[in-house]
């Protein structure tokens, strides 16, 4: 008998504990992805024009920030104006009749935005301050820019076009956050991120 | 010499046992069985009429949070800072109803007062049914109820703990395991009836009991692993039910609010639960009574003590209630005492003046013996008393916020929508749905229990002689439970 | 946040709050503690304040029916009360009274939301998480001044007719129905604010950043800033005005016309009001 | 900056920042994804544009008159809020709710996008090309519209814009401008022109100890409320100024005041010359003024004066010995005194006191004058819209245009304005709106807003020196069938003189060329170029020009006394105060749904009109909160809910202006009522103007009833909290405060 009521009573708790699990939303419970938990690779994205960012990130070994100008002033990380292509482009002959600058090209002389899509798109109600890692990582501890920016976005230098490789989601941000990081490249100070709501939801 | 469960249960009855007749001695056990089963078969018409009525009450209740989910709480015409409505004033009603099973099959047991015995499975369905329409309320209440899952402590993939210090964390958590308790203490306490179901069942119904009564044979065993575990279990759920209504009062007396900000809230709370409780049993004894003729085990005696049980605790209630309003008087809180003035004066009071008569005046009727055996004033005072309990529920709610601590936000206009209302209905037919479905299901009397009260008024009345010799018939058909 | 990260944090939500040395200039996370000085003796009650606020913080038009539900959303409203002893006029004038949420250092709304949707930031500031409130209302209810404001309806859907979602504000998120608001003293301007201070090594300079109804005033009314700095004009003034952020009854000349709201019930307001001045001889 | 005005329009328009422009929870987007929003980056814009970070341009606003001078908080190519120029001498940097409403113009629901023509009895939309065309047709050189056949009726205007509206009628040989507004200075400005010889005199409230107001709301509709608010904190700082309101209606300075003086409408110039008699009793003021005008003034004793204003007599006395005490002072008058057949009379009334205390040359002196005569503010007035009305009856009129007003709305109805407006062949609105006037026109332009235009302001109340507050777009056109006026205008005047303004393509170079050309009047030294890109960024041009002298000898011949007509019509018992709500002003902003739920500062009432009445006459006619009452005077009716309110005079009641809208859009139709409908002809005898507070009329309660929806509770004082503390001025010590 006692194994019967044991059963009904795991039955019951298997529902109730069903219904009342979140629903299964991106990310899903820890652990639920891949092996360390965050690596999540998101969908192939196709960009109007397919950026080669290792060419450019690469093999030409520009700085992120060189292009995503925002990231070390501002929230944003700024997806480069259409002159900032055309300023080095407009120099370099040799790639001038690529199909993909030929595009490029094509945008500029009719003065329209490229619709690029958001790759690394966090929901309308948290507010990444770029500016914030950039500064701390990149000028003050003093680490090298592409490991700086791959933290979340991987190695993008070795990508055509972005793709998000972390999950980007909130346990994700914190377990990050709870970490204690030097203060910069000389000290040995540590201090952790900020963990209060204010500071990334808006 | 005490050797056996039965002997010592003889000699206990000795002890405390009324003698009362509140329970004829002589019921042959095989005309119980036959009684209380009569009772799941095929219903009448009469009952799938009022079974859809109720559905069509639940159903409009559904629709109205339907409509609220869709637009939002708006349509509640709730307000700022009118933020609680009806909607936790009835939800306090549901809780406080709950509080009559734990208090009759658990309290009542554990102080054998056995006279319970024949009432307490459909007091324990309400406990169950109740805490479910209870439950709901806080999901109709809830702004984003498609979020509720945030207030369970689980590990979740955003890092993220409810706050523990929020009595509403308390209170689901509570209610939760209260819910889950009473159920598996109702459950428990079926398993003899169920067997007795399943001996007397066929086809479908037989399998569905055989699946529930766990293979319940009537063993020395299993009855004396039956009550060890029936009587820790009402023992567990005693402090339980008596923390669940704390807590919910200390959703109230935690906060600033004028006329919540008081001591006395979670006995003020207790109580008022417990005698809402009574009185819905009372009418559901009544009901019961009549629908299904258990007249043989549902008796006046019976009814009666329930009555002066209902009395006393509407005695205490109403010192409680005094308690709080006497403090408030002579309190130095300006707030509070303006927020007394106005719901003696304001725009609630006639609700207020008459939950205080309802509460405190009507309950001394039941002081008359002649009243408490007429069974139409009975099952009117039980109905009134439950509409006052009701209407404390909203006097504690609505008026405080029209009229709290900040002048400027008092109410502009705050009288319930018609979706408030629509959802309290609706769960009222919720409730009559559950309970209908309960009654045609399960035996709503104790089939083994009211077996055990006869053998023992049999044994009262004859010394320790064996009960079989006076009531032959008892050794027929299989004993005390089949 | 695993158990033992909750365990090892929990004296911290023990804490009684506040508890000087909270805010320290030298702490790097509370180095902050916004604060604003509001003279009612100049405020004229010009509503200006609640036009900047409806306009930075997407404060939803709720329309006539809904404004007289009680559902309107204006997270600083303009008070306006008569003498209790007036006769037949109001000779001296009515009394003008903006009330917005007073960022409660002792917060009656943090300890009861179930969710944590509300909660105190290390800035001193009473953060209010829309995405994470479940809407149960318990904040409002515990809110002694009121100040926050239930979205009763799906505004996003009615309040914006377009072309007007084009004025919205991007740092502000558009609350849905079913949430909790209120004022947050502009939070996205502190942030950004702060941000910029900290790439340039410093701390944010007192009148760098306002919120938006301190910026209009026409007659400059509020004043706010880092109460932790000394030399900050805000914190001038409350030392000056004798309101001690972590005193709930203060001991003042009666010269002095500082007063907090509802001191009596300990929230400890962040918000110090001066009291209005009537010439009694006039 | 790129090279012209339409290039700057153009990488305005390549800002738009997709994906993240709507934030919405619930929504929006609430998941972490990965290419289903679009970033659209620009394609070449100015350096100080980073995304996700603001920019500010300076520019001016023009809800009212004030001409504040604004900065446009601008993200993505969108405007979205204004804040005050702190460069700006009159705002300080600081704005009002109106002024923040001017981003819900721009954004506005119900905005005209496009020309719209008459057929039959509705509007049609047609291109520009028609609409230009027609306008070829009917007004062009052809058409034979010239001199006295056509008027141009604008609202209050300055600027170039004027100049090209001056020109323009000049091009025509047309003498009609009719600049017209419904709530206009005029009457004041006759009275100051009377007592110190210009329109208006600069007002010092910062350095006055006493300020007695007569029923001037100088906080919340004044000249220049932004700038009067923050000169009125410093008066409140040490040493406190006191404030003394006499009105018959609270206003919202009233609510501020010390004191607070109900007093019977019409009568405050007796009350003034009350308390000049009680004053030139001192021996010190004896002399200040002519012998002829202490005798003419002494009959005022306070008895007399009591009976006459319904205020207690020795109030009289407590003004004059508070206006004795405390100098220097600075004595004003307001609209509610102004507006009354004697209403010059009531303000050269109030004005003499300030020449008896002397504070003419203390709080009182001269603004400066500016040195563009061409640019100067043209104020306006009712008797322009009156003259337009009479030729519009007489038949002279064939075409007519109107920018800037909205006649149809706030002419009273005893002119008859729509239907003489109805008799003219061809008429032409400018709106942004689809406004009343606009439906009764025949062809209907949708002009760009303010927050879209180039343009320059300068307005008629100047506190230091001379401001020319300069407008630039601060986003590109929202809509592509918007026209700018400056564009509108100037291919008007080439209509008729193409050759002289050749040079200019649009009214950007227009514009430009003008400003330029005042660069030696700002003794600037720097180049052409940077002085118009300074004039731009910092959005304000400042002309140190000299004070106007003003009259300080006060001529027997200018008091004459006011001819208060105080007898009791048994027919229209009550005066009528129609009140100018601080964020309505004339009802042109009502379609603004946060003017509309910013509630009125003193009833609270949102969304609606109410009639304001005592309690106690309420309570003598048992009227209720809520009660419908009709309000009845010779030309009409208006049904309009009642609002129990202390601060009236109790044979007054108050509806507010700027409600009762039939098309203005969908916050405003239908709303509350309008009391311009039942104004009486009663006009101002010195100026023609309508007196606005000369109509009586009666009130009757009637059997329905609806709650008022205001923001106030059910209780209006603070129930023995500690919320709002009073502290006696003599107890508090602001001196010792920061």
């Amino acid at each position: 008998m006692i194994h019967r009521l044991l059963a009904v009573l795991s039955f019951v708790f298997l529902c109730v504990g069903t219904a009342s699990a979140e629903p299964l939303k991106w990310g899903g419970p820890i652990g639920s992805q891949t092996s360390d938990g965050y690596n999540a690779l998101g969908p192939v994205v196709k960009q109007p024009i397919e950026f080669p960012h290792y060419r450019h990130a690469r093999d030409m070994g520009i700085s992120c920030l060189y292009c995503h100008t925002g990231a070390r002033r501002g929230y944003v990380s700024v997806i480069p104006r259409i002159d900032k292509c055309i300023g080095c482009h407009q120099n370099i002959e040799s790639v001038r009749n690529k199909p993909r600058i030929k595009k490029l090209f094509e945008y500029w002389e009719k003065k329209e935005p490229i619709p690029w899509k958001k790759v690394n798109d966090l929901p309308d109600y948290v507010r990444f301050n770029h500016e914030r890692h950039v500064q701390r990582f990149y000028f003050r501890q003093n680490r090298p820019i592409r490991e700086v920016c791959g933290y979340c976005h991987g190695d993008v230098a070795n990508m055509t076009v972005d793709r998000r490789v972390k999950s980007l989601s909130m346990g994700w941000c914190i377990s990050c956050h709870q970490k204690d990081h030097r203060e910069n490249d000389v000290s040995m100070k540590t201090s952790h991120g900020p963990y209060e709501c204010w500071q990334c939801h808006k | 010499m005490i050797n056996t469960f039965e002997e010592r249960d003889v000699a206990v009855e000795k002890r405390f046992i009324h003698k009362e007749k509140d329970i004829r001695e002589d019921i042959a056990w095989a005309q119980i069985n036959k009684d209380v089963l009569k009772s799941l078969e095929r219903p009448r018409m009469l009952f799938w009429v009022i079974f859809i009525a109720s559905l069509a009450l639940f159903m409009v209740g559904v629709s109205c949070e339907i409509y609220q989910y869709q637009t939002g709480m708006g349509v509640a015409n709730l307000d700022n800072p009118h933020v609680w409505g009806l909607y936790i004033g009835t939800f306090i009603f549901w809780i406080g109803m709950s509080h009559s099973g734990t208090l009759l099959s658990a309290i009542l047991h554990i102080m054998h007062a056995d006279w319970r015995k024949p009432i307490y499975r459909f007091a324990e369905a309400m406990t169950t049914f109740s805490l479910m329409t209870a439950g709901l309320f806080v999901m109709v209440h809830l702004g984003r109820v498609w979020q509720f899952y945030y207030v369970v402590a689980y590990p979740n993939e955003r890092w993220t703990w409810p706050n523990f210090q929020s009595p509403l964390v308390w209170d689901a958590t509570a209610i939760f395991t209260y819910l889950t308790s009473s159920m598996i203490f109702l459950y428990i306490g079926m398993i003899p009836d169920l067997a007795i179901c399943r001996d007397n069942a066929t086809g479908f119904r037989k399998s569905f009991y055989t699946f529930l009564s766990l293979g319940w044979m009537g063993t020395d065993r299993q009855w004396a692993n039956f009550r060890v575990t029936y009587l820790t279990v009402a023992c567990f759920l005693i402090p339980l039910a008596v923390s669940v209504h704390s807590i919910v009062a200390t959703d109230f007396a935690v906060s600033q609010q004028p006329g919540w900000h008081i001591t006395s809230f979670p006995p003020y709370f207790v109580a008022g639960a417990l005698y809402s409780g009574c009185a819905a049993i009372i009418t559901l004894f009544i009901v019961l009574r009549y629908v299904f003729r258990f007249e043989e085990y549902m008796t006046m005696p019976i009814l009666e003590k329930t009555a002066k049980l209902t009395f006393a605790i509407a005695m205490v209630w109403t010192y409680l209630n005094l308690v709080e309003y006497s403090s408030t008087w002579y309190g130095d809180d300006m707030y509070a005492k303006q927020a007394l003035i106005y719901r003696a004066t304001g725009d609630f009071a006639p609700y207020w003046w008459m939950m205080n008569f309802l509460g405190s005046v009507v309950p001394f009727t039941l002081a008359f013996k002649r009243i408490r055996n007429n069974i139409p004033a009975m099952l009117v005072i039980s109905i009134l008393l439950n509409v006052g309990m009701w209407l404390e529920r909203w006097m504690i709610v609505s008026p405080t916020f029209a009229n709290g601590i900040y002048p400027w936000t008092w109410d502009h206009d705050q009288w319930p929508s018609l979706v408030q209302w629509g959802i309290v209905a609706g769960s009222f037919g919720w409730f009559n749905m559950l309970f209908m479905l309960f009654c045609k299901i399960f035996p709503s009397v104790s089939m083994y229990e009211v077996k055990e009260m006869v053998y023992h008024r049999s044994l009262v009345r004859k010394g320790t002689e064996d009960a079989t010799q006076i009531n032959p018939e008892l050794a027929v058909e299989g004993g005390i439970a089949s | 946040m695993s158990i033992t990260n909750l365990l090892n944090n929990w004296s911290f939500y023990r804490n009684k709050r506040p508890y000087r040395g909270q805010y320290d200039l030298n702490k790097e996370y509370s180095e902050y503690k916004w604060a604003m000085a509001l003279d009612l003796d100049i405020c004229t009650g010009c509503n200006a304040c609640t036009t900047a606020c409806y306009a930075e913080n997407n404060l939803p038009v709720v329309g006539k029916k809904r404004f007289h539900h009680g559902q309107v959303m204006h997270w600083i409203r303009i008070e306006r009360y008569w003498d209790e002893k007036m006769v037949d006029f109001p000779e001296q004038g009515a009394s003008f009274l903006p009330m917005m949420c007073q960022q409660c250092e002792a917060a009656p709304c943090e300890t009861v939301c179930p969710v944590g949707a509300t909660s105190h930031t290390n800035d001193g500031l009473n953060s209010q998480n829309y995405h994470r409130c479940i809407g149960s209302r318990y904040c409002s209810a515990n809110c002694p001044y009121k100040v926050r404001y239930f979205n009763f309806w799906n505004y996003p859907s009615t309040a914006w007719p377009a072309p007007l979602p084009d004025q919205l504000n991007p740092d502000v998120t558009v609350r849905t129905k079913g949430i909790m608001e209120k004022c947050t003293f502009c939070v996205q301007r502190l942030n950004e604010a702060k941000s910029r201070a900290r790439t340039e090594y410093r701390l944010v300079r007192d009148g760098e950043v306002v919120p938006a109804c301190v910026q209009a005033c026409p007659t400059s009314a509020i004043t706010f800033g880092n109460i932790v700095d000394p030399n900050s004009k805000v914190a001038k003034m409350w030392k000056n005005q004798q309101v001690d952020l972590y005193k709930d009854l203060q001991e003042k000349d009666n010269t002095v016309r500082g007063y907090r709201i509802l001191e009596d019930l300990r929230p400890f307001p962040s918000v110090m009001y001066m009291e209005r001045i009537r010439d009694t001889e006039a | 900056m790129s090279e012209s005005g339409i290039n700057r329009r153009d990488f305005l328009k390549v800002l738009g920042l997709g994906g993240s422009s709507l934030a919405l929870t619930g929504c929006g987007n609430t998941d972490i994804r990965s290419g289903d929003e679009l970033i659209m980056p620009n394609v070449s814009p100015e350096d100080f544009v980073v995304p996700g970070l603001s920019v500010f341009y300076a520019s001016t606003c023009t809800q009212c008159g004030s001409a504040c001078g604004v900065m446009g908080r601008v993200r993505e190519g969108r405007v979205l809020k204004m804040e005050g120029n702190p460069q700006s001498k009159i705002s300080g940097g600081k704005i009002c709710g109106l002024g923040q409403a001017a981003v819900q113009v721009q954004y506005n629901p119900d905005r005209l996008t496009q020309p719209m023509m008459k057929v039959g009895n509705g509007l049609q939309p047609v291109s520009w090309d028609k609409a230009m065309a027609t306008l070829n047709e009917k007004v062009g050189p052809k058409s034979g519209i010239k001199g006295e056949n056509f008027a141009f009726m604008t609202g209050a205007m300055s600027g170039h814009l004027k100049v090209l509206v001056q020109n323009y009628l000049d091009s025509l040989d047309s003498k009609n401008h009719f600049a017209y507004e419904a709530l206009s200075p005029s009457i004041g400005f006759a009275a100051n022109k009377q007592v110190y010889g210009v329109d208006m005199p600069r007002l010092h409230f910062d350095k006055a100890k006493l300020i007695v107001s007569f029923g001037s709301d100088f906080l919340g509709t004044g000249a220049s409320p932004v700038h009067f608010a923050a000169e009125y904190a410093k008066f409140r700082k040490a040493p406190r100024g006191t404030l003394v309101q006499i009105e018959p209606k609270m206003t919202m300075t009233g609510a501020n005041a010390d004191r607070w003086i109900a007093i019977i409408p019409g009568t405050e110039g007796i009350f003034a010359l009350g308390v000049a008699n009680q004053l030139l009793k001192h021996s010190e003021f004896t002399n200040t003024v002519p012998a002829g005008i202490a005798s003419l003034v002494s009959k005022y004793d306070p008895e007399t004066v009591s009976q006459i204003t319904g205020v207690r007599p020795e109030l009289v006395g407590h003004v004059a010995s508070l206006l004795w005490e405390k100098t220097p002072s600075i004595v004003i008058s307001g609209a509610s005194a102004e507006g009354h057949a004697h209403g010059v009379q009531n303000a050269v009334a109030i004005q003499l006191l300030n020449k008896i205390l002397g504070n003419v040359g203390k709080t009182i002196d001269g603004q400066a004058k500016s040195p563009f005569p061409q640019i100067a503010p043209e104020a306006g007035s009712f008797s322009s819209l009156k003259a337009m009305n009479d030729a519009m009856g007489g038949g002279k009129l064939q075409a007519v245009f109107i920018h800037g007003a909205n006649p149809v709305f706030t002419a009273p109805s005893f002119m008859g304005f729509r239907d003489n407006l109805r008799k003219v062949p061809f008429k032409v609105a400018f709106v942004n709106a689809a406004d009343e006037t606009a439906q009764e026109c025949d062809l209907v332009l949708p002009i760009l807003t303010a927050v879209e235009e180039f343009g320059s302001n300068i307005a008629w109340y100047q506190p230091e020196g001379v401001e020319i507050t300069m407008q630039q777009p601060l986003m590109n056109k929202l809509y592509p069938d918007t026209r700018s006026m400056g564009d509108i205008m100037l291919d008007l005047v080439k209509q008729r003189r193409a050759d002289e303004y050749k040079n200019w393509p649009d009214f950007f170079s227009y514009l430009k060329a003008a400003v330029i050309n005042m660069k030696p009047a700002v003794k600037y030294t720097d180049t052409d170029e940077h002085f118009w890109y300074d004039t731009l960024s910092s959005g304000v041009i400042h002309i140190d020009a000299p004070q106007e002298q003003i009259g300080d000898s006060f001529a027997e011949a200018a008091l004459s006394l006011p001819e208060v007509q105080n007898v009791q019509d048994p027919k229209f018992p009550f005066y009528l105060v129609p009140s100018e709500r601080h964020y309505f002003r004339d009802g042109r902003h009502a379609n603004c749904g946060w003017l509309q739920e910013s509630p009125d500062p003193l009833t609270t009432i949102v969304w609606d009109s109410w009639v304001e009445i005592h309690p106690k006459t309420a309570a003598s006619m048992g009227i209720k909160e809520g009660d419908y009452l009709e309000i009845a005077s010779q030309n009409g009716t208006l049904k309009v809910k009642a609002y129990l309110f202390p601060g009236i005079h109790p044979d007054a009641v108050s509806i507010p202006l700027g409600q009762g809208h039939e098309s203005l859009g969908r916050f405003a139709n239908g709303v509350g009522v309008n009391p311009f409908t039942i104004l009486n002809p009663v006009f101002e005898k010195d100026t023609g103007e309508l007196a606005m507070f000369g109509t009586r009329v009666s009130v009757k309660k009637t059997s329905d009833s609806e709650i008022v929806v205001k923001d106030e509770g059910p209780v209006s004082t603070q129930m023995g909290r500690k919320l709002v503390v009073t502290l006696p001025a003599d107890v508090a010590q602001l001196s010792k405060e920061i």
